[in-house]
């Protein structure tokens, strides 16, 4: 028991290898060993999406995925939605937008949002409130959030 | 691109023409927190930390006979072990801190309980270790002895004679700070008001409409878990990174409880993950800087969700009566209320401005108040935005609509008859100055939602007017000019909303400069003056007076350097438009700041501001919604948000404060409650079972800024953070009377409620 | 949560060694989406983690010749909800898929986690019921196969023994002319437990006028996921009405035996069943009428 | 004088009366000449130089963060109310 267990996995695009306990989350690996402290703890228990995080191109809860099974997973975390120089677009409408006001749970919904829009440009707002359902935020009422990303996909169709 | 987000209508003052005031620049501290560099208490990273974890009560109400921590200290990898043994006696102290009185001894206590557990999850000893799993395995090792005592946790119950008493010497208030009732209960505090003769007026009344209301216990819900992480060095100095509202209230509440001086206690606050209230008393401070100073390393104690649920002080359960009368006309002549608010664990809870609000929106003749606030086996209830407030609009605002019925009329037009305006005397005395609940309800009536037509079986819709105040209190700034015409400023208000900018837009205004070359900066308690909590509605207007006179000090200091420049006096130097002038020499702000440092050197300024008294925010809701009669579940269609919020200084910030609350309030009146069994243990302390809404629950918040000017600010701003919480539960309940017919007077209005209701009413699907 | 071994084998063979030589003391690690939080908060123990995800048959969606599907247990809610052809189908199971939890839990969770989890609210449990789902088990002893309906044997409990593991579920042949619909009611409109939750499937006889075979399965009304027998009996040449649909919701409710807690009182239940059963039967008839099948956003009056 | 509105809990020390007057241009001088009149007055209002716990003062309509040190005018108007405590 206590024995480390050795994994190899790629965040962000960068191959990186770690020792973890069988026992600890993937979050806890990402915030305190990968010292990726974007993604954050709310409940660690599933419910409240801000830990979301890519696992192999789909959002997962990182705090309900042992550390030990991103042996060869490719992972995403919210530093990666920006590139060099610019924000993303989902970056860019949530701050000209106000989509967030204390933030916490703003890399869950810019990571949950990012996977959304990937796989479906023009979502309706109804599935924008359904896909993002499982990331809760307190503050704003939801209402900027999903205007932020109806504009996000504007813009993005606007670029391509 | 900013169509696309859709703003509010703002029905502007017309004396209005400012030039950064009301428009919306992106928040300085945006890119760190979309990109997830931003450092919240839990982002912490120090040399040698360790984790921390707290032990939690299972017991409800009990003696602790002994506490046995040998087995956990053992435990390899532990660092270190804390009861409140370790905690200084602290005797029945009351401390003033900024928000208000607090007798340390209970928050210490609640910090870590000394003789008796009083909740289910209330703390009872501490582990530091080397990692937080280490920490919990060793919470299993400490062995604790209680003696299980009987248990009250309803208002009413807890108010009989002979109910269980959780503070044995625990002697009514009849007078705050004063007069005491002979005989101990579970009643800390009565507040009465009377004014005129209500027995009469009953009598003389038209119609009368009295009916009875109970509301559960509900939690502010922020997505951070409390943390907080302290380093007590050697030397004696102890540092704090923490999640607070206020940095200065969290160094003194900490001070206070380890009775240490203020000079010893350093807090740096972090970016803070929601509050609403519930990150103003401090849980884990004190604890975690005892075990750091037992181990000589910086401790981290961050609370787990259930914790946070049953270990905090969510808002009070309550039961009301409510009476109303009103004349011919409708006039209201005459109210009574009989509040009775559950404080949780100890006293001091919110039924103070449960009082003072209950009739605010209204100019009532003759009135009597009755307020009681009752400790019972539950968390220690905390603020929680316009704390006692949404209560009693629920209640009020329910009577009114039925008042409306009775008399058939338009229940907006039933509210513009009996508003509180300029001059109105609440029933507690004061007489407010300008508000602007008249226009809010005239703003609400000709608002498109209000006059377009509701069709559809179960389908209704309902109005609710809210009222908050906003406080002063203390605020201070100190500003840097820079030579590139920019201007750095230290500020100490946590910024939960985007206070960063709406401060800085203020002191951009005031220098004729963009809110760009303002670079804020939230600084710890050694770096910047006093400030107090960030609630109460009172930032952007108290801690924005600051920046304002930081702005005017920073004007005449760089008038005297133009002076220079032009050989003339000071006081001819004009200054308007960011431009300096003074005859035919001009010269703009950004051009002097390249030539301070050669008439004298950079500036820098200061201000440090107590406004005194508090203006007033009132909200007015429209909500439409339809029931599904088989399940009782409601589901909110349309919802519109008004409110009288003086110059709004980032228009999307205050649309935000408005759907924010808003949603809050539909959460509360809709799902959120604390379900307890007969153990007094809470339920569905999980953000799966306590439901508060998700985007799917709700629609978009619609809200109209209506610009009453404060007279008391400069730029007329009022706090608008708190008052969007009001008005829902009562905008609900009067909804789903259209709807269905059945008036809904317990919250929340849950599916398996509302159903039973309708069954009862005989009109049910079942 | 106290520390455990973690192994990840490559085959059904290895899996089961391992299960079987550790016994009580090890626990098969799906999309861990309850397992997880289970072993947090000390409602389960394992001092071995088994993570079945590396085992091919575990995650694979295999048509069979006679047009059936066989679901590795391991296999995502996410990936059945994308596949058309599970949609088509099975309608039933991707309308569980798309609710159970939020995107990021569908993202890992699997119906065969959710069937050995066995909760008596299990969101998927009644659609596999009503689809006429097979479990194939291995063990020591070799394989072994339990209709869905006889697997849960009491809430948290099943028939698995130990060093068996679930290995995937058999699906029928979808029929001609019918549908299937699931639902269950929560107070919110996603993120939720089943008050009550409801699948049913329908074939249409002749002109799609009447009810040639129905089924029906309940959630969260007994101590496992039940079938409502009587219901179904009854419906068996009843036109396809919603007369009919109303009915046999009145005669299903006698199958519910639910307790009264937190998420709702026994009584609200069983009326939620009869609601329920009439609105999964209007949403089968629907789609066995040609109507959409892919599943329903829950939001919304008459949704849920 | 300042006028004081007496908050019913209290009247029993000015027996009975709704409304005292009372001279000084400090709250702290107000109060004092106030306890000379009814005696008690001081021990209910002021604890250790503030304003007691839980309770408030509004002088002309704008509640005092300044405890007794707050300034009264000859025809200031006075509530006693209470605070906003865990109000905020």
């Amino acid at each position: 028991m206590g024995k480390k267990i050795h994994v190899s996995t790629t965040i962000n695009g960068e191959a990186v290898e770690f020792l973890c306990e069988a026992r600890q989350s993937l979050l806890e690996i990402i915030r305190d060993t990968l010292t990726l402290t974007g993604a954050k703890e709310g409940c660690n228990n599933g419910n409240c999406g801000a830990c979301t995080v890519l696992m192999n191109g789909v959002p997962v809860d990182s705090c309900l995925v042992l550390a030990v099974e991103a042996e060869g997973a490719e992972l995403e975390t919210v530093e990666s939605i920006a590139n060099e120089e610019h924000l993303h677009p989902l970056q860019e409408c949530f701050l000209e937008g106000a989509a967030l006001q204390c933030g916490i749970c703003t890399p869950g919904f810019l990571v949950s949002a990012k996977a959304l829009l990937d796989g479906h440009p023009e979502p309706t707002e109804e599935e924008i409130r359904f896909e993002l359902s499982g990331n809760l935020c307190r503050c704003t009422g939801y209402d900027k959030i999903v205007r932020a990303v109806q504009a996000a996909s504007e813009r993005m169709k606007e670029v391509k | 691109m900013s169509e696309n987000f859709n703003h509010a209508q703002i029905i502007k003052d017309p004396g209005d023409n400012y030039k950064i005031l009301g428009t919306r620049p992106v928040r300085h501290d945006g890119v760190d927190k979309v990109t997830g560099r931003a450092i919240y208490g839990n982002d912490v990273q120090l040399q040698g930390l360790v984790e921390g974890a707290i032990l939690r009560s299972p017991e409800a109400h009990a003696r602790i006979l002994s506490i046995d921590t040998s087995e956990a200290e053992a435990h390899p990898g532990v660092l270190a072990v804390t009861t409140s043994a370790d905690f200084p006696d602290l005797g029945d102290k009351i401390a003033n801190l900024g928000e208000g009185p607090v007798n340390l001894a209970h928050l210490a206590a609640n910090c870590l309980a000394k003789d008796k557990v009083l909740y289910k999850g209330h703390a009872v000893a501490a582990v530091a270790a080397q990692n937080v799993h280490i920490a919990r395995e060793a919470l299993d090792l400490i062995k604790v002895e209680y003696e299980p005592l009987p248990i009250v946790t309803d208002v009413l119950e807890a108010m009989k004679d002979g109910a269980p008493l959780l503070h044995e010497g625990l002697l009514t208030n009849l007078v705050p700070g004063g007069e005491k009732a002979e005989a101990p209960s579970n009643i800390s505090d009565h507040h009465h008001f009377k004014r005129g003769d209500t027995e009469a007026a009953f009598e003389a009344a038209h119609i009368v409409v009295e009916r009875e209301f109970t509301t559960q216990t509900v939690h502010q819900g922020y997505i951070e878990p409390h943390v907080a992480t302290a380093h007590w060095n050697q030397d004696g100095q102890l540092t704090v990174w923490a999640s607070t509202q206020g940095s200065f209230s969290a160094r003194e509440q900490t001070s206070e409880v380890l009775q240490i001086p203020i000079s010893k206690v350093k807090v740096i606050p972090c970016e803070i993950g929601g509050g609403f209230g519930g990150k103003i008393p401090i849980y884990l401070e004190p604890v975690a800087a005892v075990l750091s100073r037992k181990c000589g390393r910086p401790v981290k104690i961050q609370m787990t969700r259930d914790g946070v649920f049953e270990g905090t002080g969510p808002t009070p359960a309550s039961f009301m009566r409510i009476k109303l009368g009103v004349d011919e006309a409708g006039k209201m002549t005459v109210g009574e209320a009989w509040l009775a608010y559950d404080t949780g664990a100890f006293p001091g809870g919110v039924i103070g401005p449960g009082v003072m609000c209950v009739f605010s929106c209204y100019d009532i003749e003759h009135a009597h108040i009755d307020g009681y606030d009752v400790c019972v086996n539950k968390p220690w209830t905390k603020a929680y935005r316009a704390p006692g407030s949404t209560h009693v609009a629920y209640a009020v605002e329910s009577v009114v609509d039925e008042l409306a019925e009775k008399l058939e009329m338009d229940p907006i037009d039933l509210r513009l008859l009996n508003a509180a305006r300029e001059g109105t005397k609440r029933v507690d005395g004061p007489v407010y100055p300008r508000i602007g609940l008249i226009e809010t309800l005239e703003a609400a009536k000709n608002h498109d939602h209000y006059k377009s037509p509701l069709e559809g079986p179960n389908r209704g819709r309902g109005v609710a007017a809210g009222f908050w105040f906003n406080i002063g209190l203390k605020s201070a700034a100190t500003a840097h000019v820079n030579a590139d015409g920019t201007v750095t400023l230290l500020e100490g208000s946590t910024d939960i909303g985007g206070t960063r900018t709406s401060i800085s837009m203020q002191l951009a205004e005031t220098l004729g400069i963009a809110a760009e070359d303002i670079n804020p900066k939230v600084a710890d308690t050694d770096s910047v003056g006093y400030t107090d909590i960030t609630g109460g509605s009172r930032v952007t207007f108290a801690t924005g007076l600051a920046a304002v006179e930081v702005g005017k000090d920073i004007i005449s200091q760089m008038k005297e350097r133009a002076a220079k420049l032009w050989e003339c006096e000071a006081a001819d130097v004009e200054f308007s438009d960011g431009i300096f002038s003074q005859g035919d020499n001009s010269i703009s702000f950004k051009e002097l700041c390249a030539k301070l440092s050669r008439t004298g050197g950079l500036i820098t300024a200061r201000a440090s501001v107590d406004p005194q008294g508090f203006t007033n925010g009132f909200g007015v809701h429209i909500c439409d919604l339809e029931v599904d009669v088989e399940t009782g579940k409601v589901q909110i269609l349309r919802y519109t948000a008004l409110q009288d919020a003086g110059k709004a200084i980032h228009p999307s910030y205050v649309e935000g404060q408005l759907q924010g609350g808003s949603v809050q309030g539909i959460g509360w009146a809709l799902n959120e409650e604390y379900l307890f069994d007969e153990k007094g243990h809470m339920l569905n302390p999980t953000m799966l079972d306590y439901r508060m809404p998700t985007a799917l629950d709700v629609p978009m918040i619609d809200t109209v800024i209506i610009e009453v000017p404060n007279p008391s600010h400069p730029f007329g701003v009022r706090g608008v953070g708190e008052t969007p919480i009001v008005p829902p539960p009562g905008a609900i309940a009067n909804a789903v009377k259209s709807a269905i017919g059945i008036r809904m007077t317990e919250l929340p209005m849950s599916p398996p409620r509302v159903h039973s209701a309708i069954t009862e009413d005989g009109n049910g699907a079942s | 949560m106290r520390d455990f071994e973690y192994k990840a084998p490559a085959t059904i063979d290895e899996a089961v060694t391992l299960l079987a030589e550790r016994g009580s003391e090890a626990r098969v690690l799906a999309g861990g989406t309850d397992i997880i939080v289970q072993l947090r908060e000390g409602l389960r123990k394992a001092d071995l983690v088994v993570d079945v995800k590396k085992i091919p048959e575990l995650m694979s969606l295999a048509w069979r010749d006679d047009g059936g599907l066989d679901i590795g247990g391991a296999v995502p809610c996410h990936v059945l909800y994308n596949d058309a052809k599970v949609i088509n189908a099975y309608p039933s199971i991707t309308d569980s898929a798309k609710i159970i939890g939020g995107w990021q839990i569908q993202g890992r969770a699997s119906l065969g986690g959710n069937l050995c989890n066995s909760s008596p609210a299990a969101d998927s449990i009644p659609s596999l019921i009503v689809e006429g789902a097979t479990c194939r088990i291995a063990g020591p002893g070799g394989e072994r196969l339990v209709p869905v309906q006889e697997f849960c044997t009491a809430p948290g409990a099943n028939v698995l023994t130990e060093g068996e593991m679930l290995v995937s579920l058999a699906l029928p042949p979808a029929g001609e002319s019918s549908g299937s619909r699931y639902m269950r009611f929560i107070p919110r409109n996603e993120m939720d437990i089943a008050v009550t939750g409801a699948g049913a499937w329908l074939r249409l006889g002749e002109g799609g006028e009447t009810v040639e075979e129905a089924r029906l399965a309940l959630s969260a009304v007994a101590p496992t996921p039940i079938v409502a027998g009587e219901a179904e009996a009854w419906l068996q040449g009843k036109p396809a009405t919603e007369e009919s649909f109303t009915e046999a919701g009145d005669i299903a409710r006698k199958a519910a035996s639910p307790i009264s807690d937190m998420r709702g009182p026994a009584d609200y239940r069983t009326h939620l069943v009869g609601v329920l059963v009439k609105r999964a039967l209007n949403g089968a008839l629907g789609r066995a009428r040609g109507g959409d099948r892919n599943p329903v956003i829950p939001s919304g009056i008459n949704l849920c | 004088m300042a006028i004081v509105h007496v908050p019913p809990q209290m009247q029993k020390l000015t027996g009975g009366l709704t409304e005292v007057e009372a001279e000084g241009d400090s709250l702290r001088r107000l109060v004092s000449n106030l306890d000379t009149a009814y005696p008690g007055f001081k021990d209910r209002l002021i604890k250790d130089d503030l304003v007691a716990p839980g309770l408030a003062i509004s002088i002309d309509n704008v509640v005092t963060s300044r405890g007794i040190f707050a300034e009264v005018l000859q025809d200031s108007v006075i509530h006693i109310i209470p605070a906003i405590s865990g109000g905020r």
